[in-house]
């Protein structure tokens, strides 16, 4: 495993931590094997791996959403600032400043944007005018959606429902966020802007993130600390741009070999071994 | 034949205005009493997608709780407020028992639950409060009997004090339903849980609370029915086919319209009253009642396949 | 390359002549303008790609020639005549196939059975001889079976055959819908988004699989997509679309230099 | 060991509120011989129910599961009633229905096995009618017909139709459906319209309880409006209380609360805490008429045990004494039953026994008679009866009859 | 061990779409047969027969038939105990129009007329979907049900308004009416359900059968792909109607012996509606599974207490045992959603790994 070299924008203080957890669906499946990661306070950390390899699960075991789809975690523990947070409802765990951004959206069709960005507030008790103000900074970072305020969530585009579904989880005040492929289906430009946006919301208002991404490329971009996830286990993990470096990260998630990148069309054989499960 | 179909019945209409309006005010009443219950189920339906089949038991529930404690001695105004808290403890009971274990489950089967619930409630009703009709505690409660006679065009035209209590409580009843869901917190946490309820969970909207809170409603809307219908025709098991009625109500209305609900209670019962009196009895033996508001409402969806006041179904690739 | 006959490709593919063609399509929803005034041809062979920002309309000009939507204004040609407007799966029984953009499987289904379904449009028994499972129905499933068994040796997909497909992962899945294109042996495939949600490896993959579809069975393709590196590399020619309008056409090399779709859509050149 | 004589009861479902006080009133009465007595003839009586809540298929599976031991079946509905006839024509046990059942069923020539024993609907219709013209004749009168949408509520209409040729009146049928028992608006209106002089009501369950809150507050003349025997139930009129006043049932049972049947059951059965009924309920028509019906199986009983002299009957030899009974004044005060049930007579032929009725009236507080002992005019409709039952047999061929039986 | 699948290898295509690829199913399959076909009707008494194996078939054919409708082709319907009716009417009227007809040719054909209002009623939902269309359904429940009892014709005016079966026979042995004998009935019920049943089979595991399935799992793709959704759906309705209206027939001749209008109402429809969900939508051995559980569980639950010497009244007999079925529904749904039919699918997988784990 490579160093994990702590980068300049991260503390040292870990806020989320999860250890070694197992999770199994419909009593059956057994989908992680053994993770363990951490999130430290303030800095970006991306959970990267191809399809299938447990980013979502990881992400809902954190936020206890398997529940509702039949899965559960056997085994190990998660702890949020030092407290186990295994068992709570996801209400109380938002209340402790940890909020999900569901992977494929999920805007409420029929709410308008600004009934979408308003439930994001629900279990905020600090007065009308304070998420008045939140409202205001949402907007401000997503100009395209005040323009949409008044549309159903159902009729918008692709992109505009992504930038709700971030708009909405920035509406409860979290600590962090837990992001599940915020780039999925969006034109390039657009994956650009929204990581920007998670950018400038770590720096300004100090929100940490867990990313789960398929696109490597951008999230090593943006992320301070990676951690590699295939079929439910964590086989690499390291600072960002030492990830961006290793060799078998560039060839099989960057799609570059020794000669720089590869046309789609040279590639010729499918079935290869990643070394690191050889 | 033609001539019977198209102007005698208007003749009819015209001959008699004063029987005219007694019909209409009487199918005025009963579509009231149909969007009573229809709320119930909108509510439900709008919070969890669930489409309660189990509102009708719950309306005699409600009803035989109150005059079952009433004939133990309880005064009439505590029974009710004691009929609440039963009412409060099946809401709870039913989201713990039945809904927190199928979440997530397809509508198909939640539904079959709520019929499993109906049936679990007639069997236990029967058992606490026994088959025979009661008689609903009407004075009790100070709610006005007796009746006005009108006399238009030398005619007669009765409006029970009844009736015109349950046309008003119903419509402060929508009328608060309305407030509640669209300029409350709580209003849009019930719609949003409607439309993704995983995403709901995610932004830390409860489950249990909004489930336990919208069947604790759908439990006082159940008590007002139940209180309305049995003033009207006493109170037993029987009630609860009536709850059939409020089913064409939501096709008509759509399935998560509080105001469908209202205008679809209301065009169902005035049309079939018109309908079964001067179409239905003269021409087809009568009893058109049982499904002409399911026929009505199948033909409107014909056109509007999300009823007149539904969501409209967003149907993309 | 405006020649009517077709045109060879750099890795020296003989391109047919136009096979379907879109002339002045305008669609609207209610006020919303989806697709405004876009004309465009496909030709035999080809891998034609569609691009854009979100919300350009590259779905809902799919949904038009598959016949999903009915376009307000404009005409459909396919095969040298004009389409009339017809039901989607009229359209589908003249060879056109396509995946989606939000994978829509039938998920109660093994993957056999999903794949079967891209036969449909083969089979012809009666009832009568389906329900005694006699005579042509019997003959017709086995002759069916064995094509579909040739696509999914071809997609690999061969170890999931009898698992149903609502329990597999993403990346499977679009295999599977691409093979139940496949199996209906149409003239022009239509991908919408084939590897959004996927990582690099996927991407080789699947790209591998589109190039070998077109190459071996002659398919003319027509695919929405994303990822700029997969559009320019495996692409013969890309259509450009912005918020309903088409703002460039050409070889991946014109369109990556044309400054109006750097601007909408790609941000900076790649 | 004993005699089964199993009831097919309802106390749940819609119908409930009326099948309690019979099925109270006739469980009361079998156990008061059984304590009393020590069953009839030395031998106790097994009346166990079977839950139908008036359900007819659950009726069905009621029969099937008691006609191995039993020696009678009280099916308890007149749909039960039709789908058990001609099984038990084959399984030959007898159907006793006091009061309800095929009114064709008084050929017991014909229906050797159906007892609709004292008096069937036709007998029912008769009377009312009869009532009816003794206020006035009813030549050019119109009187609707408010009736259950089931075939118990169609049961009198042949004969009603008939009589209403003959007699001149209007007969106006108006059906409530099971579905619309208790929201009767519709048919209300109608009456409104129809301007009926009287409204003659076939109601059962909580079709009554609906028709006389309707029929108040439509202002309908109280007076003009009468019921068959399963429309008079207290528990009903009681809703309205004082503006039922005037309401009339026909009735071939009364309550007597002074009579010695009733102090016997008070003390073997109530006293024993063994009856599920109440005082209220026991003081009323439906307890009483329970009584009566148990009485009259009883009586049946009794004839077969003296006729075939053994305590243990079986189904057949019930039968006979079905036939046999002879319910005299004597005989109904020697049981302790003094004017609960007029006197009546059954024989082969005539498995109805002809008690007719009495008018019951609603008092404001409870049912009192209002007329002497009416009796059907049953050569009226005999040549109907012979009719009905001679194509009944021909729909069910091969169907036996019984020849021996001299009309 | 039981379940020993290894060594069963399919060579041939058509070997892999046999009936029964696992050589064990078709020996579980046999044996049941044989009771049904020769241990039942020597052994069973009259009562078993008349409470428990003839409804029990009757209610899984018709089970089976709207299983097809919402199983397989996912239409929701709420009116099946109507389909019933028309078919029962239909059977009903053959028989006393054309008293020569031979009666099993009258019931099976008998289903065609419930075919043809099924496809009527179905029109609407190529409109409309979901609970709508559930709903839509109680339309031709309430309209039907209403139309046998206005109807005078259908019930030969009769005064009471129901039908009641004559004494049918073939070559003088009574089929139905009142002098039939119940294993005679019970052979008739147990030829036509055999036979109604692997016809099903067999259309639901071929093209039809995918055809509904993918109307059911996503209509919209379905279309895209080339399925012509009217004849889809109209196909489901004929072919589930048509089972259903058979059942319907099979109900009242072969089993009731008469009936009302009313017995074809919507408790009725509700009570098949348990049996196809508990046994398992899109599942053909459900329909058996759930009429087992819900015809027997009553019937179970009525002896017990009398077994057991308790003393329960009938009436709490009966309210208790509305009160567990209505639980039972509820466990039922929540320890497996997709019904017994899964629950049995599970247990057949861990017999075929026995005594192996995973
Ligand atoms: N509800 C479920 N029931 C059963 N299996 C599931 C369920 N959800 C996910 N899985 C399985 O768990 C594995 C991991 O899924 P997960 O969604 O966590 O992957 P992921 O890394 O997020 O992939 P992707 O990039 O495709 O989103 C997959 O094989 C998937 O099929
Ligand atoms: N059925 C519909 N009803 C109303 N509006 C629609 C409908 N389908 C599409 N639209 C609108 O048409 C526009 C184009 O949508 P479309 O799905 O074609 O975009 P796209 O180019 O495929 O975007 P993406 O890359 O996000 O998939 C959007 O504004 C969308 O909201
Ligand atoms: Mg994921
Ligand atoms: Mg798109």
């Amino acid at each position: 495993m490579l160093d994990a070299a702590p980068t300049t924008a991260q503390s040292e203080e870990a806020l989320l931590e999860v250890n070694n957890i197992e999770v199994i669906y419909n009593h059956v499946i057994l989908v992680l094997k053994g993770v363990s990661l951490t999130v430290p306070k303030g800095g970006i950390t991306a959970l990267l791996g191809g399809n299938g390899a447990g980013k979502t699960t990881t992400l809902k075991a954190i936020s206890n959403l398997l529940h509702s789809e039949r899965g559960e975690v056997t085994k190990g523990s998660i702890n949020y600032k030092g407290e186990t947070v295994q068992g709570l409802d996801p209400a109380a765990l938002v209340k402790r400043g940890v909020i999900q951004v569901m992977e494929g959206r999920h805007c409420f069709e029929h709410l308008t944007v600004e009934e979408n960005l308003l439930t994001g507030a629900y279990t905020r008790r600090d007065g009308k005018g304070a998420i008045e103000a939140d409202l205001e900074m949402v907007y401000s970072y997503f100009p395209r959606l005040k323009e949409r305020r008044r549309s159903q969530a159902g009729y918008t585009s692709g992109g505009e429902q992504q930038m709700t579904a971030i708009g909405r989880a920035l509406m409860s005040r979290p600590e962090t966020i837990l992001l599940d492929e915020p780039s999925m289906g969006l034109a390039p430009q657009l994956v650009e802007q929204i990581f920007e946006i998670v950018k400038s919301v770590n720096e300004n208002e100090g929100v940490s993130f867990l990313l789960a991404e398929q696109n490597t490329n951008v999230a090593l971009r943006f992320a301070h600390y990676g951690y590699i996830l295939e079929s439910g286990r964590v086989v690499m993990d390291g600072a960002a741009k030492d990830l961006r470096e290793n060799a078998d990260v560039k060839e099989f998630y960057l799609g570059m070999s020794d000669e720089g990148r590869k046309s789609f069309r040279d590639v010729r054989s499918y079935r290869r071994r990643k070394r690191w499960l050889a | 034949m033609l001539t019977e179909i198209f102007i005698t019945p208007f003749a009819d209409m015209v001959a008699a205005p004063d029987f005219l309006m007694q019909v209409l005010w009487e199918g005025l009443v009963s579509g009231i009493l149909y969007a009573l219950i229809a709320l119930g189920f909108v509510l439900i339906f709008r919070s969890s997608r669930i489409f309660n089949f189990a509102q009708g038991i719950m309306v005699v529930f409600a009803a035989l709780t109150l005059v079952g404690l009433y004939a133990m001695g309880v005064p009439a105004w505590i029974a009710v407020g004691l009929t609440l808290v039963v009412m409060f403890i099946l809401a709870v009971s039913i989201e713990r028992i039945v809904l927190r274990p199928l979440v997530g489950q397809p509508d198909i089967i939640l539904f079959m639950a709520t019929i499993g619930i109906t049936l679990f409630l007639i069997g236990l009703g029967e058992i606490i409060f026994g088959g025979e009709n009661k008689v609903m505690i009407t004075e009790e409660l100070g709610i006005p009997t007796g009746d006005t006679v009108l006399e238009p065009w030398d005619g007669l035209l009765i409006l029970q004090h009844l009736d015109i209590t349950v046309v008003v409580v119903a419509t402060l009843l929508v009328a608060a339903l309305l407030a509640f869901l669209n300029y409350t917190q709580m209003g849009r946490a019930i719609r949003a849980l409607g439309d993704d309820h995983q995403a709901a969970l995610s932004v830390g909207i409860s489950l249990q609370t909004v489930w336990v809170l919208v069947w604790f409603i759908a439990g006082i809307i159940a008590l007002v029915t139940g209180i309305a219908w049995g003033a009207r025709a006493g109170v037993s098991f029987a009630l609860e086919v009536i709850a059939y009625k409020a089913l064409p109500v939501l096709m008509l209305g759509g399935l998560e319209s509080i105001t469908g609900a209202i205008i679809g209670g209301l065009m169902i019962g005035i049309l079939e009253k018109l309908f079964e009196i001067y179409w239905g009895q003269p021409l087809l033996g009568g009893n058109t009642e049982t499904w002409f508001a399911f026929v009505l409402a199948l033909v409107v969806l014909l056109f509007r396949p999300q009823g007149l006041f539904g969501e409209r179904i967003i149907e993309r690739v | 390359m405006k020649d009517t006959d077709g045109y060879m490709t750099e890795d020296g593919r003989q391109i047919g002549g136009v096979l379907m063609e879109m002339k002045n399509i305008t669609l609207r929803f209610g006020g919303v303008v989806a697709i405004q005034d876009i004309s465009f041809d496909v030709r035999e062979g080809e891998i034609r790609a569609i691009i854009g920002p979100n919300g350009a309309g590259k779905s809902s000009m799919l949904n038009v020639i598959s016949g999903f939507y009915h376009p307000q204004e404009g005409e459909v040609w396919y095969k040298g005549e004009r389409r009339p407007a017809m039901k989607p799966y009229e359209v589908a029984r003249l060879g056109v196939a396509r995946t989606f953009q939000n994978i829509a499987l039938f998920e109660g289904m093994s993957v056999l059975d999903n794949v079967m379904t891209g036969r449909l449009t083969h089979m012809h028994a009666g009832i009568g001889a389906q329900a005694l499972w006699w005579g042509t129905a019997r003959d017709e499933e086995i002759a069916n079976r064995r094509k579909v068994e040739e696509v999914i040796d071809f997609l690999e997909i061969q170890h999931i055959r009898k698992t149903p497909v609502g329990t597999l992962p993403y990346g499977l899945k679009k295999r599977v819908e691409l093979a139940r294109a496949l199996a209906a042996q149409p003239s022009i495939l239509l991908l919408d988004e084939p590897m959004a949600g996927m990582n690099v490896e996927e991407k080789e993959d699947m790209s591998r699989f589109i190039l070998d579809v077109n190459d071996e069975f002659g398919t003319t393709i027509a695919l929405i997509e994303h990822d700029m590196g997969v559009v320019m590399d495996i692409s013969d020619r890309v259509v450009v679309m912005d918020y309903g309008k088409k703002i460039g056409d050409g070889t991946p090399e014109e369109v990556r230099s044309n400054q109006d779709v750097i601007d909408a859509y790609l941000g900076v050149a790649h | 060991e004993g005699l089964f004589t199993p009831n097919l009861s309802y106390r749940t479902g819609p119908f409930a509120a009326t099948g309690i006080p019979l099925m109270n009133g006739q469980a009361d009465y079998m156990n008061m011989l059984n304590a009393r007595d020590g069953g009839i003839g030395g031998v106790m009586i097994d009346f166990e129910e079977c839950e139908t809540g008036y359900s007819t298929e659950k009726g069905v599976e009621c029969y099937e599961k008691t006609k191995g031991k039993a020696i009678v079946t009280q099916p308890w509905s007149t749909g039960i009633t039709l789908q058990v006839l001609p099984k038990t024509n084959v399984d030959e046990i007898p159907i006793l229905a006091p009061g309800y059942g095929f009114s064709p069923m008084m050929d017991g020539k014909t229906f050797q096995w159906a007892f609709n024993t004292p008096a069937g609907y036709w007998d029912a219709a008769d009377m009312i009618v009869q009532y009816l013209e003794g206020q006035g004749s009813l030549d050019g009168k119109k009187i609707a017909f408010l009736h259950l949408d089931h075939p118990y509520g169609k049961e009198p209409l042949p004969l009603l139709e008939r009589m209403a040729e003959e007699k001149g009146f209007e007969l106006v049928p108006i059906p409530v459906g099971l579905k619309e028992m208790q929201n009767q608006s519709a048919q209300w209106l109608q009456i409104r319209r129809e301007r009926p002089d009287y409204v003659v009501m076939w109601g059962w369950g909580a079709m009554n309880a609906g028709a006389i809150t309707e029929a108040v507050k439509t202002k309908f003349p109280m007076e003009n409006m009468v019921g068959v025997w399963w429309a008079g139930h207290d528990a009903d009129l009681k809703i309205v209380g004082e503006d039922g006043k005037g309401y009339k049932s026909i009735s071939w049972s009364f309550p007597n609360l002074d009579a010695p049947v009733v102090a016997d059951i008070k003390t073997h059965v109530v006293d024993a805490g063994n009856s599920k009924s109440n005082e209220e309920e026991m003081a009323g028509v439906f307890y009483n008429r329970g009584i009566i019906i148990s009485a009259i199986l009883a009586e049946g009983i009794r004839m077969a045990q003296q006729e075939f002299d053994t305590g243990e009957i079986d189904a057949s030899q019930l039968r006979w004494g079905l036939e046999n009974i002879d319910m005299t004044e004597a005989r109904i005060s020697e049981l302790g039953l003094d004017g609960m049930v007029p006197p009546f007579k059954t024989s082969c032929a005539d498995h109805t026994g002809k008690s007719g009725g009495w008018m019951l009236e609603w008092d404001g507080e409870k049912f009192v008679k209002v007329s002497d002992h009416l009796t059907p005019n049953t050569e009226a409709y005999e040549a109907l009866v012979a009719e009905k039952a001679a194509e009944y047999a021909e729909a069910n061929a091969p169907w036996p009859v019984n020849d021996a039986c001299e009309m | 061990m039981l379940y020993r699948t290894a060594g069963q290898f399919k060579t041939t295509y058509k070997a892999d779409q046999a009936l029964f690829p696992v050589r064990q199913d078709a020996v579980l399959l046999a044996i049941i047969l044989l009771f049904a076909w020769v241990i039942f009707p020597l052994t069973a008494s009259e009562f078993a027969f008349q409470t428990l194996l003839i409804p029990i078939m009757i209610y899984a054919l018709a089970a089976l038939g709207l299983n097809i409708l919402t199983g397989y082709a996912g239409q929701l319907s709420l009116g099946t105990a109507a389909f019933m009716g028309v078919g029962a009417y239909a059977c009903y009227k053959m028989v006393t129009l054309m008293p020569w007809m031979n009666p099993i040719l009258a019931i099976l054909l008998s289903g065609i007329f419930s075919a043809g209002v099924g496809v009527a009623f179905g029109i609407p939902s190529l409109r409309i979907k979901g609970f709508y269309l559930a709903i839509a359904t109680l339309a031709a429940q309430f309209f039907l049900v209403w139309l046998f009892e206005k109807w005078a014709w259908l019930y030969n005016y009769n005064a009471s308004g129901a039908i009641q079966v004559p004494n049918l026979d073939i070559f003088g042995i009574y089929v139905a009416g009142p002098q039939a004998s119940s294993v005679v009935q019970y052979f008739v019920v147990l030829g036509i359900v055999t036979l109604l049943t692997l016809l099903c089979i067999n259309l639901t595991r071929g093209n039809l059968g995918r055809t509904w399935k993918a109307t059911r799992d996503m209509d919209i793709a379905a279309e895209l792909i080339g399925i012509n959704l009217m004849k889809s759906k109209l196909t489901a309705f004929a072919v589930s109607s048509y089972v259903v209206g058979v059942a319907g027939a099979l109900f009242v001749f072969m089993w009731r012996g008469a009936a009302e209008p009313n017995l074809f109402d919507i408790p009725l429809s509700f009570r098949i509606l348990f049996i196809a969900i508990i046994g398992g939508l899109g599942s053909i051995l459900g329909n058996y599974l759930g009429a087992i559980l819900i015809v027997g569980l009553p019937v179970v639950l009525g002896i017990v207490p009398e077994a057991l010497g308790l003393p329960v009244s009938s009436a709490m007999v009966e309210h208790l045992n509305i009160m567990i079925v209505g639980g039972l529904i509820i466990f039922f749904l929540i320890i497996e959603p997709h019904g017994l039919a899964r629950l049995w699918a599970l247990i057949r997988e861990k017999l075929i790994l026995w005594p192996f784990p995973h």
